[in-house]
């Protein structure tokens, strides 16, 4: 497959990137509409001799993952909403014991059973911590199928160099959709970990723990991780933008609902309207300064997701009262079209553009 | 005389009452229900004894049975 | 330029393979493609749809709703897709199983009686190819022999011995729009 | 002429969405049977699982709860203890309830909850597409076990009914089959019995129902019916593993 | 009891008061520190003739009530913080078929096993959303065990008016702690359920449900949803005040903290700064509009939490960059005392107030 | 003059967390005499539970994970998976393994997935102040059954050996005690032998250890060693479940 | 007014009920309190201790970093918490178990056998009762009458037979400090 | 001449050795340890049969046994 373009599922894609950064383990359970992942590594983890396991429940899987992680070894699981949801303890451990490992959520429409289609309802307890305490997931959010490849291999390495969960936060479309993607030839960075548990043999041994009795300790802990979260912030912002040097009207907008607003932005333009893009790749690190610094030359700025709302507040977190921020957003697996984000484009620009 | 009763539009042409009945007159038509389905019916209806079995193993409850 | 397909039909008529042809064609031919299906468990039994794009340029929403292209292999994707398709687009008709009139007037609708052809063909599961020729056809969107090596790449190994019936089917799906 | 077969009333008269030859149909129409025949249409309360039968609240026409994935019993017996003089019932597949949800199916089982459990086993999860379930067979081929169930990676098929058969709290359990008419029979008279012995107050009742998922095992309906005879009662020996009385 | 004064710790508190509530049901499972609370219920709720029952986990109680809620009783659960990681998939469900219940979290220090001493780290997690979906709790956040009766009563009758899941979010020292409390004789509020499921003798079947196939529909139930969370948000928004009309620093502390912070407030003042607190009693809806006006008057806020920050997020929504927003946290248990919250305050009032 | 007893090397030489009395030590160290008589030490990994083993890591010298409540023995899956040639075992309290954890430690059993787990069953939650367990006897009081475990309510006591038996994945499975020394020395092989059929390759193993929680029982910890014989032993008896060779 | 409390000591010395006599005394004399337990596993064979804040006005922080008086009835509390006091405050030792001088000297320290009283009266667990007399003779938090009320309230019915036995304890600490 | 050795600072005092010792040898101590409990000793050592009994009933591994 390398060099080569292949067209592939954002699902099977995932596959076989984290195949290719060297995941040498995968435990999940099956659900809508992430199940390609699972049933595309089933075929090949074991081809490469490489462990598949299927396990009785989500949770059961995260705290696969989590033994496994505290190995050493690189680990993914994968899952939707619901699913994911059955995880926030297990993940909060795993950020608690700062095991490295990547956790794939491919976002249906909530909340409870809901539906299997696309959305983007899950922002919030990717970035925000759905489970207890204060810790931080990375999360990455891509907006293509060859995103979805770049950034899980980009997934493994962060977590390694942090020892910290990423989050790879997709949703239906993106999980569904083919496109062509290059597989291209690199070495996984590999970082030794001393801290893993291997049995001791030559050393002291090793703990992997999250559990500290004594609150000095704790808090001591919680110093430590809030210092790297905040290394993270400095460090690893990503994002990207289109037309938006000279846009008035700035859309922000993440994974496959940056792609409909892309088109959307080009509508605008070939109507008159001074519209760009800001796309966040990292959804934590959120590309705070960017934002900021890009709304000093809009005149407004607008968030559109797949929610009621929930990145919107990192926006206007980060533009801080200096321009209005206005959302739009669809729900519950339904997508807006480009026309219906133009038409957004066009009533924000019509309210604060032309005074 | 023994007879059944095929709700036409519910029939999903799965042909298990085909295959259960003893008599071995259910058959698939030819045309197609709402549903898009081949839907089931019975040739020679003189020979059915009422047994019922075709609606016991029908798992969209098609068969209405009269004896 | 950018053409926008949905290809639309029963969940066994092969809508999705279909679609996935068409992009790996795109791509072949040096085209940004995307393709999109519909999914879920109401497609058991019931209707199912993909949508593709084939554009010189990076691909934006891979979400259309105004196709300039439409395929509707059953009459529930008619009713349901007509309605969207781009003035001056193009309607693709499987006559074979649709027996009412498009009702748009401001684009080229086209009937094919594809499962008929197929059926003559042999095998009533390669309407999605008759219905691929005939688009190709039409659109000049692909080369037929890039059709034949994306034949290869989709059909698995074992699979390899029905290329020549699937090339037949897209033949003579293009033969009969080109009448 | 008299009708001797017809739709009982508690079953909606409407299109099922199972594809076609799925046995969960004729399951449904049995439970909807016992209830009828049980009279208890107006206090029964049914809870949905997460699998193909998730939409089991439109087919029965009784009151329904739908649960999370595997937590049926759970909800249940929320359900009994605010309401103790009402039947209560779980539908559940055999991803739901052996594997996600095996936790609360035991402690409701040793609880000794005062519900009934219909147990689908079609050895798939059904409704995500065909992925390997706990009670799979050796060597099944499914969307997560491309080769085959690898026992030593996967582990053994789950009989859950021998396993639940060992806790005291457990009135009644039994094992059928839907494959062919005269199983069927045997199975409605388990499921009234998994019912009655709610009803009167004794306990636990459970029927596991060997049932058939003609879509994801790549089987025309009428070969379904016969893999469950060659393949999967083998493994799963039909029977009552538990019935009133040895309670102790 | 009646009338009378009575020193209660704060779990158990909460647990008479489910009962005064009409609360029937209760089904937890143990942890620390909220186990006085099973511990209390599981003596009371028998001699009331109403239900314990101690659940095989915190999934299993939070299905549980699920299940019961349904039926259209009263109904509890409790649990710390990764009892409630756990529940986080059965809250989505509950808030996704809007089933009224009670869930408390009485908070201690995380992330992962973390510690047992109290903390206020999962406020993200109950305000945000945990689970997946757009979906919020109302959330009440009592500073005192009179409080914790209080509100307790008040979460049942919201959750039925409201058809919502309520948490009541305390902490370990709240829990832990004894103080005098009454108990009013008061009726509690009836609200027909003619949507529960109890047999559908008399009427069409009901049922209780979070699947909507359809995405339009489940787009409906959550515009749905959004609305009735504004209506929240518009009627029931609750806080407290103390000193703030004339503060130049406004402190914003909830829970236990804000009763330290209260302390330092009057520290301050005895030093000459005109120092106050605005203390949120509701955390959702919060009371955006309350901070928004008194930061109007202040120099600078500064928020105080157990925590590494969370609700300051909404602070900074709240004033919208209108004003400087501080932050000032412990974490893993350790509590600041009034002595170091003062000096926050100074060391604000030296930034801010001197100018 | 020789030695004849004295702490196993890989015993950590602190004092434990442990009420005084509390036969969790005893477990401890024969835990570290067998991983010691073994030879395994440096490619043994424990996982601890939460309940009062949660500071286990502390006192026995190997590497250790410390699990969430309940979930050892998927975290022991995952290490095991990651490293098939190291020795792998869980500790865990009754109501880590036989009530948040019972899927886990189900489906780890079911899978035969190659781990030793050591099951220390002492009827009550140690950790969080004695709150009735899961394996709490029929009319023992506890901080949440205060009149004493009414069975019709809250159900039947546990029997985790006795259900599990019936797992095929399952090599060894024994219940043992440590309220006197010649249970302490049945003990030790027994554990012995759950190591064993690890190291082996032969399937799972566990031990289901029969322990005093004098503290939170109210007993002094003699009287709580001659409880064990008096009220646990006659309802969870002592003896092998399964043994290698029985597996299929 | 406000007076806030810490009693310290090991696990089994009864210092969680003394603070809640205390809180419960304040009570009755119509004060507002607040007690607040240390709490935790660790408490098991260690060290337990908790915060009581008596006052006229409504109390704001129930943690204290600068208690008005402090009772320590083993060695470890002594060494935790003397430091703490608040200057001019008092500080009560058991000096059955602690055989060390206070080192502070801007507090009023008060040594008290409280063990060896107890012992005496035939019962060691009625420690914490001795050190409550003592407490209350120094501090006049609360009258002897109110303790009496209080027992009544916080033992359970069929403990009422001890009352006589703390209350002779609370009598014996009350008089040894008035020595 | 068998004997045992008690680490005194690690006893908790509960009584376990002194309750199994066949030789009932073992008593708790006046004096109090490190941890504040009455420790374990042995009064009359020559009647100790260094059975090791004691050592292997001690959850605190207080006990080595010579023989
Ligand atoms: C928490 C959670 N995990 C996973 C799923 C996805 N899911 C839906 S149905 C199902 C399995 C159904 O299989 P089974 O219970 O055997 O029922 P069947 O469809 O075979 O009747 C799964 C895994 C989900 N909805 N929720
Ligand atoms: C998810 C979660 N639920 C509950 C707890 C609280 N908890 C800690 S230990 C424990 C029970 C321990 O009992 P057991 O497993 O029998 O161990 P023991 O202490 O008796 O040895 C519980 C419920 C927790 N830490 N995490
Ligand atoms: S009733 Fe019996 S004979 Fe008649 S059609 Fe049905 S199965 Fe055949
Ligand atoms: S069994 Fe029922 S659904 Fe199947 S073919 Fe016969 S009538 Fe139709
Ligand atoms: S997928 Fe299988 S179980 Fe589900 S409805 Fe179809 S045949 Fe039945
Ligand atoms: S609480 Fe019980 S189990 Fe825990 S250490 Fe103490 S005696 Fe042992
Ligand atoms: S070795 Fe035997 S005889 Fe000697 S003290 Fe120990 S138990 Fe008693
Ligand atoms: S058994 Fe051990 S801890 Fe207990 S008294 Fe004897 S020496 Fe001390
Ligand atoms: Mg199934
Ligand atoms: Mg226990």
């Amino acid at each position: 497959m390398l060099g080569e373009k292949v067209l592939m599922k954002g699902n099977e894609a995932i596959g076989e990137a984290a195949i290719r950064a060297g995941c040498q383990l995968y435990f999940a359970y099956p659900i809508t509409p992430q199940s390609e992942l699972p049933q595309y590594l089933a075929r090949r983890m074991p081809e490469e001799g490489r462990v598949f396991l299927q396990a009785e429940s989500e949770i059961a899987a995260i705290n696969m993952v989590y033994g496994a992680a505290g190995t050493g070894a690189r680990v993914m699981t994968s899952s939707s909403s619901p699913g994911i949801s059955l995880k926030q303890e297990g993940i909060s451990y795993i950020a608690g014991a700062e095991l490295p490992c990547v956790i794939v959520n491919i976002v249906r429409g909530g909340p409870g059973l809901g539906g299997i289609q696309p959305a983007q309802s899950d922002y919030f307890q990717a970035t925000k911590g759905g489970g207890h305490g204060d810790y931080r997931l990375i999360v990455l959010a891509p907006a293509s199928v060859q995103e979805m490849v770049d950034l899980t291999i980009l997934a493994f390495d962060l977590a390694d160099q942090y020892r910290n969960p990423v989050m790879i936060l997709g949703d239906g479309v993106l999980g569904q959709m083919m496109e062509p993607v290059e597989f291209k030839d690199f070495e996984p960075v590999k970082i030794p970990k001393p801290w893993a548990t291997t049995g001791r043999k030559g050393r002291e041994k090793n703990i992997i723990n999250s559990l500290y009795l004594d609150p000095t300790k704790l808090e001591e802990h919680n110093w430590h991780l809030q210092a790297k979260y905040r290394e993270i912030a400095e460090k690893e912002v990503r994002y990207d933008t289109y037309r938006s040097e000279d846009a008035e009207v700035l859309v922000v907008a993440y994974g496959i609902t940056a792609r409909i607003a892309r088109t959307a932005v080009d509508m605008a333009r070939a109507q008159g309207i001074a519209a760009g893009l800001l796309r966040p790749i990292t959804l934590f690190p959120f590309p705070t300064e960017a934002i900021a610094q890009a709304a000093e030359g809009a005149k407004a700025l607008l968030t559109v997701e797949l929610s009621a709302g929930q990145m919107v507040e990192d926006v206007r977190l980060a533009v801080n009262g200096k321009r209005p921020v206005y959302f739009y957003g669809r729900t519950g697996g339904m997508m807006p079209t480009p026309e219906e984000i133009c038409r957004e484009i066009v009533k924000v620009a019509g309210k604060e553009v032309a005074e | 005389m023994p007879k059944v009763e095929f709700n036409v539009d519910r029939c999903k042409g799965c042909e298990l009452c085909a295959v259960f009945c003893p008599q071995k007159i259910i058959k698939l038509s030819e045309g197609i229900n709402k549903l898009g389905y081949h839907p089931a019916t019975v040739k020679e209806m003189e020979k059915c004894t009422g047994c019922a079995i075709c609606a016991r193993v029908c798992p969209d409850c098609v068969i209405k049975v009269y004896k | 330029m950018k053409q926008e397909f949905i290809i639309a039909g029963f969940g066994g008529q092969g809508v999705l393979l279909l679609g996935q042809m068409l992009a790996y064609a795109g791509m072949l031919e040096g085209k940004q493609v995307s393709w999109m299906p519909s999914y879920g468990p109401e497609m058991r039994g019931g209707t199912a749809n993909c949508t593709v794009v084939i554009s010189d340029e990076e691909i934006g929403s891979p979400v259309v709703s105004q196709p300039s292209c439409v395929i509707a292999l059953n009459l529930p994707s008619l009713d349901k897709f007509e309605p969207m398709v781009k003035p001056g687009g193009l309607l693709l008709i499987n006559s074979s199983l649709v027996d009412r009139e498009p009702r748009r007037d401001d684009i080229k609708a086209v009937a094919l009686p594809a499962t008929e052809i197929a059926s003559e063909l042999g095998n009533i599961r390669v309407t999605n190819m008759v219905a691929l020729g005939a688009l190709v056809q039409l659109t000049g969107i692909a080369s037929f022999s890039t059709l034949e090596e994306v034949l290869k790449k989709v059909l698995p190994e074992h699979r390899h011995s029905l290329i020549p019936l699937n090339l037949q089917a897209i033949q003579r799906g293009a033969q009969e729009v080109k009448a | 002429m008299k009708v001797v077969f017809e739709r009982p009333r508690a079953l909606s008269d409407v299109t099922t969405h199972y594809c076609p030859g799925c046995t969960h149909g004729i399951i449904h129409r049995l439970v909807a049977e016992v209830i009828d025949e049980l009279g208890i249409l107006e206090r029964t309360i049914g809870v949905a699982p997460v699998g193909c039968a998730v939409l089991a609240y439109n087919y029965l026409e009784c009151d329904w709860q739908q649960a999370a994935h595997g937590r049926a019993p759970a909800v249940a017996t929320g359900i009994k203890r605010a309401l103790p003089d009402r039947v209560v019932f779980t539908y559940q597949g055999d991803g739901d309830l052996a594997s996600i949800g095996t936790a609360e199916i035991v402690h409701a089982a040793n609880r000794g909850e005062r519900i009934t459990v219909i147990y689908v086993n079609n050895a798939i999860y059904g409704m995500t597409g065909g992925q390997m379930a706990p009670t799979t067979l050796e060597g099944q081929v499914t969307a997560t076990s491309p080769r085959g169930r690898d026992i030593k990676q996967a582990g053994h098929p789950m009989r859950m009914a021998e396993m639940l058969a060992t806790l005291p709290g457990v009135s009644y359990l039994a094992r059928v089959a839907v494959n062919k008419p005269a199983n069927i029979m045997k199975a409605k008279k388990a499921i009234k019995q998994a019912f009655m012995v709610q009803i009167d107050d004794l306990g636990f009742g459970m029927v596991e129902i060997l049932s058939t998922c003609p879509t994801n095992w790549g089987l025309q309906p009428a070969k379904a019916m016969e893999w469950v005879d060659e393949k999967m009662i083998p493994y799963y020996p039909l029977g009552e593993f538990k019935v009133p009385g040895e309670v102790k």
